[in-house]
This record gives C-alpha cells, structure tokens and sequence, in this order.
C-alpha cells in the first residue's frame, strides 16, 4: 500500500487532532455531501470519571501519527462500501483530555436510519479494535496505560 | 541498524524512550527482531510473544516471517484503547 | 392520567419547537448530568429532497400541542427506566422545514455504548409509533399529508 | 356539543376546519361520536373504521366504547408522521 496521503475528501472526513470539535459543525459537513440524507447517526466518547473502578482525573491519548489516519481512512471507505449509506466522518482527539471532554466523534449520514445507526455502530467498534491509538488513564494512585478489550 | 518507534506501555518499559536502535545481526525477519528486543527488554519480548504487543513494518500489521529492509518504518503496538472511556 | 405538566427536567430534555436546534448545545446539557457519562448516541433526523419517489421541496410538521409533549415524556421516562442509561433529550421541530434541515433529535448519554444505541433505536422507533405528529409534503405537483408506515 | 380536534388529512377532508361542533344525541361513546361523523364526513368515518385514523379522548387513546364527558378534549389522529423524512 502506498504510504502517499490521498488529497480531498479524506482530510475533510478524518481527522486525528489536538483540539476539541463541534458537533454541529461535522454534522453539517456531512450533510453538505447530499440532499438526499435523511437520518444521521452519531456517536460522541467523552471521558468518564470513572474507569474499571477506579476513579479517573484525566487522560492522556497517544496515538502512532500517520499510521491511525490511514486506519480510520480505511474505516471510511469500508463503511462506505460495507453500508448503504451517503457519508460517514471520524475524528479522534489526541494529547491531554478532561473529565467529560469529548473524545471521539462518528458521524453517519444515509437516506434510511437503519443504515446510518449499523455503520456507525460498526465504525466505532472497528476503531477501538484496529487503530493504533492508545490511552493514559490518570488516577489518584497514578498513571495506567489502559488495555482495553472492547 | 534498524529503528524501532514505541509507543504507550512498550514506550514506559523502555524507559521512556520513543524509539529504539537495534542491529539485526542474524536475519532480517520480524521474528530475529523479537529475539533482539527479548535480549534487551525482556517485557517487551514477552508481550510480543503473548501477541499483547503487535509488531508493525510501514504502519501494516507485520508477522514473524515478514522482512524488513533499509529504512522500514518499524513500531511495536501494545493492545489499542482509542475511542474513548474503558468501555464505553 | 393527569392533565397537568410536570415541571423540571422534562421541559429541559423534552421539546417541541418551531425552531432550530443546536446538537451541541443538546448534547451539553445531556452531559452536563453525570461524569460518568462515557458514550453518547445521537440520533438526527433531516428533511430529504426525495420521498416514496417524489421530489420534495419542503415539509411542514403539524403537532398536537399538549398530546404530543406528553408522548414525547413518556418516550424518555420509558427509556430512563428499561435501559441502563443516564439521560435522554428528545427534540421535534413543527411548521415549515426546508430541505437539509434538522426535524428531530436524540441525544441519549450512557456509561457505555452499547445501551446508548440501543436506547436511541428505540426512542425514535417509539417517536414515529406514537407520537401525534403529522407532516405536510411540498412536492411539485401538490401537497401530500404522508402516512408513513415505519 | 362535543368539540372535536382535526389534525393533518382529517382536517383536509374536513374542509380545512381545525374543529368540528358536533351534538351526541344517541348515546356519549366513542363508537356514537363516530356514527355522528360518518353522516357528515363519510370519508373521516371510513378512516375510522379502517382504523387509520384514532380517536383520543384527554389526550389518550380511546376505544369505541370510551365514554366522552361535558368538557373532555377529543381528537381525530390520522397516522402519524413524526421524525424526519419518510422512511428515515
């Protein structure tokens, strides 16, 4: 596979990024690609307090630059393939994260919401299970690198 | 000398360190790159045995028969937690 | 059943309105009930340029005021009580709707996904089961009153 | 004199009248209210009877033997249509 990035689309639909997002404003990037979506189907990941009975501060994403754009690239255009739907959008924020702070965002846009909430249901379990994105989870005992199994 | 980029658990049992150079001196295999890490980081070797900690050659998932050449990018993955809380 | 209106939480999370929303700011208020909340799932309906074969150019949305906020309430205290979840906001929009434009949003915040889909599927099945709205089709030949069948 | 709410096509074949006055004379049920209506609105009636179209009496769901009192709010629903477009 080519290690060159693909212009366009891509950039606009996946993001891995320091800085929060607006929900609107990715919602409305989706539902700019079509006129003919109907019902769109999100999923948010914001930080809990509380994580495996332990009480959690913050926490810390890291993730491999280069190699987790290409994953959820990927995870776009599968589910574009996969799933009778018009567009889909994947952002994942990286660096230090607050309690309740938004994490993750899908965003699925489809004329039918049946598809809309299976491919966004899909794209979120594919991403905790392929991309190289890993969690610091701060503590009032310290720090743990999470494993997590989805 | 190949240069290997860890990352989250395996980075920590390096002591911090977020990269590493190894000389692959008998073979060029993935799995002669383990028998090097197991030498000098012997968590980290145990992990990847326990298929805990994957092994990437240009950023694609790599097995222990897979050859790495001049100016690979090498990394070693320990198990993924994006999207957010454990669980969620 | 008691004509009166509760106060409180259900005029927070439960509305119909003539006008927009904003996702973020429904969201926010979700989130803002508990740090344990760790997914969020939305659902977002939009009006569609096409439907059942016809060209649509725009909607109007016809309510039961009183009736359908009470629907609407019992939809999110039925959902508060058979799934493991900690808050759900239900939006819908009346009158005159443009095409791309939101009509209908679920916001529902879990400790964990799985029971926020499940929740959202639901709410938005039982909205379009139950709930008296009614809608107005624009389309160039005429206007349609639709009579969906989910 | 019962006041009842007409909604969506209801209020279409109604001749766009948001409310009908109507006299129970023959009994204070539902299934009397109905009769009422198939003399004057024959097309509401069959709805009716074809149950796509419901009748609530104070905001609930009423059956053809619901009783309706001095003073109740009843309506005509047709089928509803709430959430977004068609088959969304």
């Amino acid at each position: 596979m080519s290690m060159q990035q693909p212009a366009g689309d891509d950039a606009k639909f996946v993001r891995v990024q320091r800085e929060d997002f607006s929900v609107d404003a990715e919602i409305n990037r989706v539902r700019g690609r079509s006129k003919r979506i109907g019902g769109i189907s999100i999923f948010l990941g914001t930080a809990r307090d509380r994580s495996k009975g332990r009480d959690v501060d913050r926490i810390t994403f890291e993730h491999y630059e280069g190699m987790a754009q290409k994953t959820l690239r990927e995870i776009r255009e599968r589910a574009l393939k996969d799933f009778d739907i018009i567009e889909v959008a994947i952002l994942h924020r990286y660096g230090e994260i607050g309690i309740g702070e938004n994490i993750v965002l899908i965003v699925v846009g489809a004329e039918h919401r049946a598809e809309a909430f299976r491919a966004c249901t899909w794209a979120i379990d594919e991403l905790k299970r392929i991309t190289p994105i890993w969690k610091l989870e701060h503590t009032p005992e310290g720090e743990v690198w999470v494993e997590e199994h989805p | 000398m190949i240069t290997v980029r860890l990352f989250g658990m395996t980075k920590m049992l390096a002591g911090n360190q977020g990269t590493l150079s190894l000389n692959l001196v008998n073979g060029r295999r993935v799995k002669d790159l383990v028998g090097v890490l197991e030498t000098g980081y012997p968590a980290i070797g145990e992990l990847i045995q326990k298929k805990k900690v994957l092994v990437s050659v240009n950023q694609e998932i790599a097995h222990e028969d897979t050859t790495i050449q001049d100016g690979d990018e090498v990394a070693l993955l320990p198990p993924f937690a994006g999207g957010a809380s454990a669980g969620c």
